[in-house]
């Protein structure tokens, strides 16, 4: 049986450190935008950390949500893309296809998560900065979409190197970069199709609910809702 | 090929050379389907006394339809098992929007055949001498014989001035 | 008339200029000017893009064109494979990783030393050896980084695939060169023969 | 000669085909003015083009577009003038049906805004891309990739519609330019003569000729209006088929179509009063045909409303957050201007115009549809961007404001417009001489019809100049 990658992200234990973002620009090759384009919205961030706040002063909460694409299992960003440079594959993702992409920028629109990214411009980084670029993830180009790909480059070294050793990829070997980082255990990972794995568990608890999910887009990230 | 024709300004004395022609045709030993009739503006081939126009060309234009279609969906569908990739839960070869590329292709087949079927049954583009006048850009509406002995000529070009032709001419290539 | 030519320049102007990708840094509105610490302290010598640098190149992207590289040195990879050298001799990445990689010049240096010294070609490697500088190998089979190909060696390896596959003969070569397109219709075939992964990402992300 | 010719060639009135000639007046002569206004819309031309390799160059950021406003002006050009393509073929395709005889002076001038409107806004989508110079990505050809376009996107399905509806159009335009063609070629001097006896494919005019024609183009008015009725459908598709707060209406495809009417409609009377006044067609182009298209304006004008009020009013009462969001914004909160000026120039400004016969003159018809045409946009760019800016998660709500790229790249389209137009009156006579010629002479089917007493009071009688007059 085939993987589905999936992910739980526990709202309780979220401190909204952001080590996350941070992370996941270092692994994946996200260029900074620059202060004057970021403020035009043109930054890029695959994974965001959304905050809010609740109850009025003095008793006010701070709430996080971190917020990576959903990959949802009924994408509406799939079937508007006239190239296929957004489809879905066989392990459950939503893939995007850099060099398939022409940059209609309809699955952006399609999102109901805004969890896609346009290249503005060229990705630029200040020599010698490129020397830190991630030789597993390709860099982007401008007119191309981008988006979370639940670090997938680890996924494919991890069964490469399980195939080599001739064992099945064990439960927790591959975790995405936002995961990895998360100094709360916040982030979850794993195989929804294996009923062992501990996002599988995760998954089925009671708290478990689904970002906007009333638009019918199954994602394959579940929120555990906040207890406290 | 030659031809004796007479120009006419207007549609009655047309129809009445038209009449006439086919009088004589048997005395003068030709065919009514060689009267020649060429007009700046449709005529009405009843009211002109020729032979009622039919062609086939709305049900040639259907069946580029059926083939437009058919080539639309077997295009659709057959894309789309070439490299199987799902997207966002429909299944790889969805009938909604496929039937909405069939449906524009049905449209693209019809219109392309009905262009072919005119240019076809008009038999255009043809740029070699025919029985044409300048004249017929005037307004004048040409009527006369093609292709009929030589010796009837004078007779004929009688016959197109008692019914009120302009001028009359003879055409002929070598 | 002057509007279609008018039409027919701008086709070709978008046509080349689009293709090169100029330098962010000098785009309007973008990051231009916001001077960063590195570059004040003179650590930076410029900007990486991944644009292309020259109209040409673009051009030759855009239409799948790789030219012959010229090599520094006329290696010779007949009379290796002829002594008995293996391609893993020298590639050892392809076994293991993603890249099949260039062995450094002290490794050539260690047979070098003693072997062929009098080829003027060998006496080049020996000029860099003493310089102390790696050779400047060009590479033969590429992609262009707009392809956004991820090719790791190692599973095609293990999977038996023969190095011939895809590089041809080069036991019949000297210097080696591009043998096939390696363009995604090769790959597929492939792939689809041995009925492995055709799944996108697999290559591309 | 003979005596007998010359006789017959003075009896001849003088005056038979004025009607020819001062229909090809404006095609065999050119007024330094009329090169003048094309250098200056070149120019305008120019300069969008200029923005558009710019753009190309540097990418798309260099237009006002963010993160989560993706699409913006562009888009909204292309619905709109795809919208206005709407004027031509499905307006003289029903009334060719129709057998209207006021139509014949019309339908050429409406035929001719739908070809350029469509492809002005068939490029839109190119101008719009990300890498733009790999837009033949969306054309259905064998490649070494194996891959294929991806026939469920409904931008797949705006290019089939596109090009189905391009190509219907051109037809419909072009073969019955045939036969004034061959008129041509036997009028002109020159390079044109030869370019005409190209063009004319060698037509003569035998009753073969003509009935092949009458049904060829019987037939393509059968089928461009369910093509003209499917287009615009597909477009409101493009917003129609994604989960985004009132873009997911299944209203979008008689909506969109009944707008595409409206400003086709507005755009034709525009454009007919234009070539009135600078190609003096006062007697062909007359009144009474600004008349009737005013009463279409005037029906399209209040079937807007009722669309507008459908869509609305169902998307208050539903009351679902994200779609309420949406809809305060643009009639309360940053979009209020835009949308009540929207609503007085499709609506509270033209109706009365319309509505008033006093009112409903060749001047109110074109003040309404100017004011129409500048609606309609503003509807289509109200469309395309309040949704996108509020879009579900608040924290990801954004901000649009269009660049000099896009709203140079926007005159330039508008500046296109009357550009491809004048030349195309330059090298086609704009009324269709041979179709109103025919009018001259009662059809017998027609006229078997009519009562004798009411042939007389015909309306149409007076809309053909009299020859001789």
């Amino acid at each position: 049986m085939s993987r589905r990658w999936g992910m739980v992200i526990d709202l309780d234990r979220c401190t909204g450190c952001e080590a996350c973002v941070v992370a996941c620009s270092a692994e994946n090759n996200i260029a900074t935008a620059g202060e004057s384009q970021a403020a035009k919205g043109r930054a890029i961030h695959w994974i965001r950390v959304e905050r809010s706040w609740e109850g009025e002063f003095p008793n006010v909460r701070v709430r996080f949500r971190p917020v990576p694409c959903q990959q949802c299992d009924a994408a509406p960003c799939e079937p508007v893309c006239p190239t296929y440079a957004s489809y879905h594959n066989a392990e459950g993702l939503n893939a995007q296809v850099y060099n398939r992409c022409i940059g209609t920028r309809y699955c952006a629109n399609a999102c109901p998560y805004t969890g896609r990214f346009f290249n503005w411009f060229q990705p630029s980084w200040d020599k010698p900065l490129q020397l830190q670029l991630n030789p597993d993830v390709s860099i982007r180009e401008a007119g191309v979409m981008e988006k979370c790909t639940f670090c997938y480059q680890r996924a494919l070294v991890a069964e490469s190197q399980a195939e080599a050793e001739k064992r099945p990829l064990r439960d927790g070997e591959v975790s995405p970069a936002c995961v990895q980082s998360c100094p709360s255990g916040a982030m979850v990972f794993g195989d929804l199709n294996d009923p062992a794995s501990a996002v599988s568990r995760l998954a089925g608890l009671d708290r478990g609910v689904k970002l906007l999910e009333e638009v019918g887009t199954f994602p394959k990230i579940t929120y555990l809702a906040r207890e406290s | 090929m030659n031809a004796i024709y007479g120009l006419f300004p207007d549609t009655d004395s047309a129809r009445r050379a038209v009449k006439a022609l086919g009088e004589v045709s048997r005395r003068l030993r030709f065919q009514p389907r060689q009267i020649v009739v060429v007009s700046q503006e449709p005529l009405d081939d009843r009211e002109m006394g020729l032979p009622r126009q039919h062609t086939w060309m709305p049900w040639i234009a259907a069946c580029g339809g059926i083939v437009g279609g058919t080539a639309g969906y077997a295009l659709a569908a057959f894309t789309q098992r070439t490299y199987p990739l799902p997207t966002g839960g429909m299944p790889v070869v969805a009938l909604w929007p496929a039937s909405v590329v069939t449906y524009e292709f049905t449209m693209l087949g019809a219109i392309l055949t009905t262009i072919v079927a005119f240019l076809a049954t008009a038999r255009l583009p043809r740029y070699g001498q025919r029985v044409y006048d300048a004249a017929v850009s005037d307004g004048m509406i040409l009527v006369g014989v093609a292709d009929s002995d030589v010796n009837a000529w004078r007779d004929l070009e009688e016959t197109l001035y008692e019914q009120g032709a302009e001028r009359v001419r003879q055409f002929s290539t070598a | 008339m002057i509007f279609l030519a008018a039409l027919l320049v701008a086709g070709l102007g978008v046509l080349g200029m689009a293709l090169v990708k100029a330098d962010t840094r000098g785009a309007p509105g973008s990051v231009a000017g916001e001077s960063t610490p590195a570059a004040a302290s003179g650590l930076s010598s410029g900007v990486f893009t991944p644009a292309h640098r020259t109209l040409l190149e673009a051009m030759e992207d855009y239409f799948d064109y790789f030219p012959t590289p010229v090599q520094p040195i006329a290696f010779n990879h007949k009379i290796h494979i002829a002594k008995g050298m293996k391609c893993l001799s020298c590639h050892a990445g392809a076994a293991l990783g993603p890249q099949a990689g260039i062995p450094s010049v002290t490794f050539c240096m260690a047979c070098h030393q003693v072997i062929a010294t009098n080829n003027p070609e060998i006496q080049k490697l020996a000029s860099y050896a003493a310089e102390g500088r790696e050779v400047p190998w060009q590479p033969v089979n590429w992609f262009y980084p707009a392809a956004h190909v991820r090719f790791w060696h190692a599973p095609h390896i293990r999977a038996g695939v023969d190095c011939t596959t895809c590089h041809g003969n080069v036991s019949q070569q000297t210097v080696a060169v591009r043998q096939s397109d390696l363009n995604m219709h090769f790959c597929l075939s492939c792939h689809r023969e041995k009925e492995v992964s055709v799944d996108c990402a697999t290559c591309h992300d | 000669m003979t005596t007998r010719e010359r006789q017959r060639l003075e009896a001849a009135p003088q005056d038979r085909d004025r009607l020819t000639r001062d229909l090809l007046r404006p095609v065999l002569h050119t007024s330094p003015r009329i090169y003048l206004t094309m250098m200056a819309l070149g120019a305008f031309v120019l300069a969008g083009l200029v923005a558009f390799v710019y753009q190309a160059y540097w990418g798309m950021g260099v237009s006002g577009l963010n993160r989560p406003v993706f699409w913006g002006f562009y888009i909204t050009n292309f619905v709109f003038w795809i919208g206005i393509s709407h004027a031509g073929t499905l307006i003289s395709a029903i009334l060719r049906l129709a057998n209207a005889r006021w139509r014949r002076p019309v339908t050429r001038c409406a035929e001719a805004i739908t070809v350029f409107a469509l492809v002005i806004g068939a490029s839109f989508p190119i101008i719009h891309l990300g890498r733009p110079w790999l837009f033949f990505w969306l054309i259905p050809y064998p490649s070494e990739r194996g891959i294929w376009p991806n026939f469920r996107s409904p931008l797949l399905w705006d290019f089939c519609a596109i090009t189905t509806y391009l190509t219907g159009s051109l037809a419909f335009l072009l073969l019955p330019i045939i036969p004034d063609w061959a008129t041509l070629r036997d009028r002109a001097i020159g390079w044109r003569k030869k370019l005409y006896r190209v063009l004319a494919l060698g037509w003569r005019g035998t009753p073969r000729e003509w009935h092949r024609l009458e049904m060829a183009m019987r037939i393509m008015a059968v089928v461009i209006i369910p093509v003209a009725v499917s287009v615009h459908t597909i477009v409101s598709w493009d917003f129609a088929m994604v989960p985004v707060p009132m873009w997911h209406s299944t209203v979008f495809g008689p909506y969109f179509v009944a707008g595409a009417i409206f400003s086709g409609i507005a755009a034709l009377i525009i454009a007919m009063a234009l070539l009135r006044k600078i190609l003096h067609l006062e007697e062909y182009l007359k009144p009474i045909h600004f008349d009737h298209l005013g009463k279409l304006l005037l029906v399209m004008s209040l079937l807007w409303v009722y669309f507008i009020v459908a869509e609305r009013l169902t998307v208050w009462y539903g009351n679902a957050t994200p779609e309420v969001a949406v809809l305060l914004a643009t009639q309360r909160g940053k979009f209020l201007p835009l949308f009540w000026t929207m609503v007085c120039c499709n609506f509270l400004i033209p109706f009365p115009i319309l509505a008033i016969k006093r009112l409903r003159t060749i001047t109110g018809t074109v003040i309404a549809s100017s004011t129409i045409v500048v609606g309609m946009w503003l509807e289509r760019f109200l469309i395309v961007v309040p949704s996108l800016e509020f879009k579900y998660l608040p924290f990801s709500w954004g901000n649009y404001r269009p660049s000099w790229v896009e709203i140079t790249i926007t005159l330039a389209t508008f500046a296109a417009m009357p550009l491809l137009y004048l030349l195309f009156v330059k090298f086609v006579p704009i009324i269709s001489m041979w179709e109103l010629k025919g009018g001259e002479h009662p059809e017998p089917a027609a006229a078997a019809e009519l009562a004798p007493g009411h042939e007389a009071s015909d309306p149409w009688e007076g809309t053909l100049p009299s020859a001789g007059s």
